[in-house]
């Protein structure tokens, strides 16, 4: 058997991507038929007889040159408004639940911390059908997740989260590479996506080691640094409570103002000085060089789950965190002001 | 050889011309740093290039004869500054409408808060 | 023909020795110096090239390390595209011609064309030094923060090498612009000059806006390895897409450097062999500056996945869309030429063909890659590499071939042999598009590039392109045996073997140090093949 | 095609043999040094770029940390290149009217203007240097993001190290224009050197006229 020369169409975005792909095969081959055609044509059918001939004297022709730049001019706004809108829709998360998955890329793997299933190291299970979306920072220099399956990349930068999303419509084993350089071990920094009958997915994500999810290594972390020490009712607001910032606008220093999200609570923790909340003195040490990307992680999902009111429930699973009332009952204020009295404890999780 | 170009690059500008400049430009110098220590919001930064935009069309144009010499010089003279816009512009056009999310770690707004539309938070999931 | 003698006098013979070549400021034999060099560079990156292709034949990495193939890909990126192709037509029949197309007797600045060529050897040897003393593994793009803050190669040293080279790129333009604006003979009007000079005036256009950019660039970057004054790196908020900014604002408009001047000897050549007027003067030379400008702006879409906004992406996008129409409109034109010549397929012909082919195919695989939506499943893989080679090697490099032959009897007095000539464009096209054609499949089925292992389903294409790679190999080195064999065994060529319009070919050849023996004054329009009688009588 | 003869006879000094008169040489010149000076343009730039994109990312860091640089020797420095302007300007005038010894005294004071420069410059990177603002290990700045800070210390650097080389190749060229001058070479007819010199000594004043508002100055009030 030959082996196939086209990849699998197994993702909702690929057929699309394809179907551009084929217009542009298309208006390509006729054009090289074209031009190709006309030049062996006039040059058989006008080659030169005798040594002196000469060709005939025309110029030019107005109305030729206008056509052949018009006429290019349509197809490639077509092409432009077609790219462009495959692109948009690739590029913009539609609103609605999906199954969220942390990406880490470093020299030279890919590392998917766990949301609600297993710690992953380049392999990534995804449950078919339905929308995965992807929070991908780098510890290192620029990655970039390629799936061809799926006919979706993105580069992962570091000091930056990047979000990309697809839906798997088959199942089975894909590719995944890294596809911007790296370094050494570029070309071994490939994985594969393993998408999942939904029952298949579930019964994996059951054989998880459920406790051990992102969050719950976060408030790990939390009571291990001690971080609780500061954050919370119990300790005379040293620092502010962090119950519910998440996604929050938080007035500074100085009169001006962020959105907490994701970028803004790295940001606060590795380099605390650098915004300062408002009432508060900038003695917030910085974790920078004790906490790895992944531990950041850890540490921002779970401030993400501490919700405003006592009242909360869990929400690691496979959803949207806005809106969602339940959460996981990783909250109660006793557990962590409990770690206030034993500060001491090593700082950094294993890993 | 070059028949067509006959305009001349020579041209003596009175010795009164270059000291006029000078003192504007000295006067010009004390006034942006005095401005500068005034609180104009924004226009600080307007005020101090406008200024130094100013200063330095006076060295072209006079220092460096420009506003005598020959058209294309003239031309390559824009041209540069053209050249430097497309850089500046173009190059803009990613950061100026990058969302949040999409810039180095979070970058604090300062001048106006940032609609509540605007936070991506479908980004973030 | 057969009666005609070498000069007595010419160029080459008025002075000997060593020092009458290392101080010359005769930019003819300025030329010849570059194109002894740019011929070495281009053997030193095909060496690589090879290497590469043999190590890619099987899927798992067995030729060479990880560590040496990247160092291998980068070095032939950076040499292929700084020491040979930006310089390859520009500084060789560039530097030969333009003084003699506009009818003076030199360029304007001489002693600044020798110290380019001084100061492109100095940036070479600074390149090779960082080759030779380990090598540099950044890729020919200098990514930060690999190249700053990761990578432990000589980056700094290569950084370096391409910096000073730029002042090499920086001085031919200057000096070529500035040779077709005030050294132009009585007459030559600009509308009277043969399309090559417009596609010089074009190129130098790029030369002096682009490469400063690139300069001051990795100059940032070695700064950032050097003196730790870290503009690119994340840990301080840097942006390093900003850098990828500053690196395309000049590499994108460099990709036209590499083409438009062969675009300019397409034209020159497709004329001279269908006697008869380009078609649509006035189009195609306006073309060569609408891509130059137009080129300028449309960096950003190297950069669709690596982190811009969405909305510049579109700009992006859309401008390359816009460059790729005067692109079009040479291409017609080109084809509508030859409609109702004379049409002889000698050797520079056929590479003026197997450009067009090629530099289309090129030319729309592009066009694929500017769409957005295609951009993003094939960026970084083999399809990009297919399409640049496609422009790169089927286009630049054949019309630099076809140059090449076409000067050639003015050059050196000598023709080539018409068989091998033929002989030797079939190889090179056979086996370029046996290498290039089966890495858009493998790209478009998403084989990653600048990758030294790879899953074993892609395996079949690639010992095609490995094969043809050999194939290809052969097929330079043919041209090459038979030019230096032609040097001294090659019939001689006259005045105006090809019966050719142009002031190059209205003096003997090889031509006298001051080119001409009287300045020649311009009477009519470039391409005047209509009045045969002139013309035939050789 | 017909051809005439050019005279090739009267041919005077400093004429260079590719170009037909004095004037046709001079003009070359200017354009060339214009054509370069293009390029600095881009040059200069990359960097004005780069400043842009991180001084709209973080203007707070930026206000904060430009407000650490000593815009006592930055005013001056102005005022001094400025008078070198001037100085220059007025060489280019005289050498044109032929006046020796006036060219030679005022491109001396433009040399001795350009290296007070250089000299409070370098004392200015002394301060800079006791403050510990050179990036790098030593960084030190409170009151804003360090990192952020240190990047407008990294653009400093690097824009006002670049313009000081441009003053110090100016320096050594204006070193040879001005023994040319003592010399006698210039003369009504022929002074295209110092012309060119002026050129490129001017530039260096205008992206100082930039660089001392965009480093020293805007936002100085907070
Ligand atoms: C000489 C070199 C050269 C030239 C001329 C071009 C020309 C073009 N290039 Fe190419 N390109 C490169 C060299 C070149 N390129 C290199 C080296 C890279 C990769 C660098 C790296 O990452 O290492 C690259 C990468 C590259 C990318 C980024 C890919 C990626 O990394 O994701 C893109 C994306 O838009 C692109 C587009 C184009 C376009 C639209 C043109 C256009 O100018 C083409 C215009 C020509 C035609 C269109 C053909 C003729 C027209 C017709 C026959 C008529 C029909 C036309 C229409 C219907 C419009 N190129
Ligand atoms: C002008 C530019 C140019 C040219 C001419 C070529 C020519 C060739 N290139 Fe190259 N290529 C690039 C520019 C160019 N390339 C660039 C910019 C990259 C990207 C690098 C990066 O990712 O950083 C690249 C990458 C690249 C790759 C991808 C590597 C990877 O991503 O892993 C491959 C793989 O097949 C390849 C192959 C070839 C081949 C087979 C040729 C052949 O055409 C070469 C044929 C030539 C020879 C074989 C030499 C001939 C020998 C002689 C003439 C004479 C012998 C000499 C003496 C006796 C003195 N190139
Ligand atoms: C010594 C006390 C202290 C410790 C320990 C501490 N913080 Fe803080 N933290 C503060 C103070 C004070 C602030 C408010 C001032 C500021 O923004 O820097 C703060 C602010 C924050 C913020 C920003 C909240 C806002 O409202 O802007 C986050 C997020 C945060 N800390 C997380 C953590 C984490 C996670 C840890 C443990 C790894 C931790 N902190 C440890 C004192 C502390
Ligand atoms: Cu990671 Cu390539
Ligand atoms: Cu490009």
């Amino acid at each position: 058997m030959w082996p196939s020369l086209f990849p699998e169409e197994a993702s909702t975005i690929a057929p699309r991507v394809d179907a551009l792909y084929f217009f542009l095969v298309a208006v390509s081959c006729f054009f090289v038929v074209l031009i190709a055609g006309m030049l062996l044509l006039f040059a058989i059918k006008y080659r030169r007889r005798h040594e002196h001939d000469v060709g005939a004297s025309i110029h030019g022709g107005m109305v030729l040159e206008v056509t052949w730049t018009l006429i290019p001019l349509g197809i490639a706004l077509i092409m432009f408004v077609w790219g462009a809108k495959v692109y948009f829709d690739e590029y913009t998360p539609p609103p609605g639940n999906s199954v969220i998955v942390y990406g880490l890329a470093k020299q030279w793997m890919w590392k998917f911390p766990p949301m609600d299933g297993q710690r992953e190291i380049n392999e990534l299970h995804v449950p078919v059908n339905q929308r995965v979306k992807l929070i991908m920072t780098s510890q290192d220099v620029i990655h970039s997740f390629f799936v061809p399956d799926f006919r979706v990349k993105m580069d992962v930068l570091p000091g930056r989260y990047r979000t990309m999303w697809f839906e798997a419509t088959r199942t089975g084993t894909f590719h995944l590479f890294c596809a911007e350089y790296c370094g050494t071990g570029h070309s071994r920094m490939v994985g594969q996506i393993v998408v999942m009958s939904p029952s298949d997915y579930q019964a994996w994500v059951a054989g998880g080691v459920s406790h051990n999810t992102l969050a719950s290594a976060g408030q790990t972390l939390f009571t291990n640094l001690a971080c609780a020490s500061c954050h919370s009712a119990a300790s005379g607001s040293r620092g502010p409570v962090l119950n519910g910032i998440y996604e929050q606008r938080v007035k500074l220093q100085g009169g001006q103002s962020v959105i907490a999200d994701d970028a803004y609570l790295r940001e606060s923790i590795m380099n605390p000085a650098a915004k300062v909340a408002e009432g508060y003195q900038p003695i917030m040490p910085t974790y920078q060089g004790l906490v790895d990307d992944e531990q950041l992680l850890e540490l921002i999902e779970y401030i993400k789950t501490l919700k405003p009111a006592a009242a909360s429930a869990p929400s690691v699973t496979t959803s949207e965190p806005e809106g969602q009332g339940t959460s996981q009952p990783i909250t109660e204020h006793g557990k962590s002001s409990s770690a206030v009295s034993s500060p001491s404890a090593a700082p950094t999780a294993q890993r | 050889m070059a028949i067509e170009h006959t305009e001349t690059t020579e041209h003596v500008v009175p010795k009164r011309v270059y000291y006029t400049i000078f003192v504007i430009l000295m006067v010009m110098t004390y006034t942006t740093v005095q401005v500068a220590y005034f609180d104009l919001g924004r226009f600080n930064a307007v005020a101090a290039l406008l200024i130094a935009f100013f200063k330095a069309s006076l060295v072209v144009l006079f220092f460096m004869h420009v506003k005598y010499a020959p058209k294309l010089i003239k031309l390559f003279v824009l041209g540069g500054l053209f050249w430097l816009a497309i850089m500046l512009g173009i190059t803009m056009t990613d950061y100026m409408t990058r969302t949040p999310q999409e810039f180095p770690m979070s970058r604090v707004n300062t001048v106006q808060p940032l609609p509540a539309a605007h936070v991506p938070t479908a980004l973030l999931g | 023909m057969s009666t005609a003698v070498l000069p007595r006098e010419n160029y080459l013979n008025t002075d000997y020795g060593l020092r009458s070549w290392f101080l010359t400021t005769d930019h003819k034999r300025i030329c010849i110096l570059y194109l002894l060099t740019i011929t070495l560079f281009f053997a030193i990156g095909g060496a690589f090239a090879t290497v590469m292709r043999l190590d890619l034949a099987t899927p798992a990495a067995d030729l060479v390390s990880d560590e040496t193939y990247n160092k291998m890909f980068t070095m032939h990126g950076i040499i292929m595209v700084f020491f040979f192709l930006v310089p390859s037509i520009p500084a060789t029949l560039g530097n030969f011609l333009i003084p003699m197309m506009v009818g003076a007797k030199d360029v304007a600045f001489p002693k600044l064309n020798l110290a380019s060529w001084y100061i492109f050897t100095a940036g070479g040897c600074f390149t090779l030094w960082a080759l030779i003393s380990g090598g540099v593994d950044s890729g020919w793009t200098f990514y930060t923060p690999f190249s700053t803050l990761s990578s432990n190669t000589n980056v700094t040293l290569a950084a370096l090498g391409i910096f000073i080279a730029g002042f090499s790129s920086i001085l031919t333009g200057l000096n070529f612009m500035v040779t077709i604006h005030r050294m132009r003979a009585p007459g030559l009007t600009w509308f009277r000059m043969p399309l090559f000079l417009w596609s010089m005036y074009a190129a130098s256009l790029i030369f002096v806006l682009g490469t400063p950019v690139i300069a001051i660039t990795l100059l940032l970057v070695a700064a950032e390895r050097v003196l730790h004054l870290g503009i690119f790196d994340p840990a301080r908020g840097g942006d390093p897409v900003l850098f990828q900014h500053l690196f395309w604002f000049y590499s994108h408009p460099a990709v036209y450097i590499m083409v438009v001047p062969g675009m300019g000897v397409v034209s020159e050549i497709v004329a001279a062999f269908s006697r008869k007027r380009i078609f649509g003067y006035t189009f195609v030379a306006f073309s060569s500056l609408a891509i130059a400008i137009l080129g300028f702006l449309v960096w950003g879409h190297h950069l669709f996945v690596a982190g811009i906004s969405v909305y510049s992406a579109l700009v992006f996008s859309l401008l390359s869309y816009f460059v790729a129409i005067p692109s079009a409109i040479k291409v017609f034109n080109w084809t509508a030429t030859l409609y109702k010549g004379s049409i002889s397929f000698a050797t520079p012909m056929l590479y003026a063909f197997g450009f067009i082919w090629m530099f289309t195919i090129g030319g729309l695989t592009g066009l694929f890659l500017a769409a957005l939506g295609i951009d993003i499943h094939v960026t970084d893989t083999y399809f990009v590499i297919a399409h640049f080679h496609y422009i790169m090697v089927g286009g630049a490099i054949m019309a630099y071939l076809g140059g090449l032959h076409y000067w050639w009897p003015k050059m050196t007095g000598r023709l080539y042999p018409e068989g091998w000539g033929k002989l030797g464009f079939i190889t090179v096209f056979l086996g370029f598009n046996l290498t290039f054609f089966p890495q858009f499949i493998l790209g478009y089925m998403g084989m990653p590039r600048r990758y030294h292992a790879y899953p074993p389903e892609f395996q079949t294409l690639n010992v095609l392109s490995s094969a043809g790679a050999s194939i290809l190999a052969i097929g330079y080195l043919i041209p090459l045996v038979y030019l230096l064999w032609s040097l001294k065994y090659g019939p001689i060529a006259g005045p105006n073997p090809w019966g050719a319009k142009g002031l190059e070919w209205t003096t003997s050849s090889p031509p006298p140090k001051h080119n001409f023996e009287t300045t020649p004054i311009v009477t009519e329009p470039a391409y005047n093949y209509s009045e045969l009688e002139e013309t035939a009588v050789v | 095609m017909s051809e005439i003869a050019t005279s090739e006879a009267a041919h005077p000094a400093h004429l260079q043999h590719h170009f037909d008169s004095l004037q046709e040489q001079s003009q070359v010149a200017s354009l060339g040094m214009w054509v370069f000076l293009v390029t600095e343009i881009l040059f200069f730039g990359g960097m004005f770029t780069s400043y842009l994109v991180y001084r709209s990312t973080y203007p707070d860091a930026f206000a904060i940390a430009s407000k650490h640089t000593v815009i006592l020797i930055g005013a001056v420095n102005t005022a001094v290149l400025i008078t070198s302007s001037l100085t220059m300007a007025l060489a280019v005038f005289a050498s044109s009217e032929g006046n020796r010894k006036s060219t030679v005294n005022f491109l001396t004071a433009t040399w001795v203007l350009g290296f007070t420069f250089l000299v409070l410059k370098g004392i200015e990177y002394t301060i800079d240097f006791h403050e510990h603002l050179v990036p790098g290990a030593g960084f030190q700045m409170a009151g804003t993001n360090p990192g952020h800070a240190e990047l407008f210390f990294s653009l400093y650097f690097i824009m006002t190290g670049i313009h000081a080389l441009h003053m110090i190749i100016g320096l050594s060229v204006l070193l040879v224009i001005l023994y040319m001058a003592r010399r006698g070479d210039f003369s009504p007819e022929y002074h295209s050197p110092v012309e060119v010199m002026g050129l490129y000594w001017h530039f260096v004043d205008i992206i100082w006229i930039f660089l001392f508002p965009l480093l020293y100055l805007i936002d100085r009030h907070r």
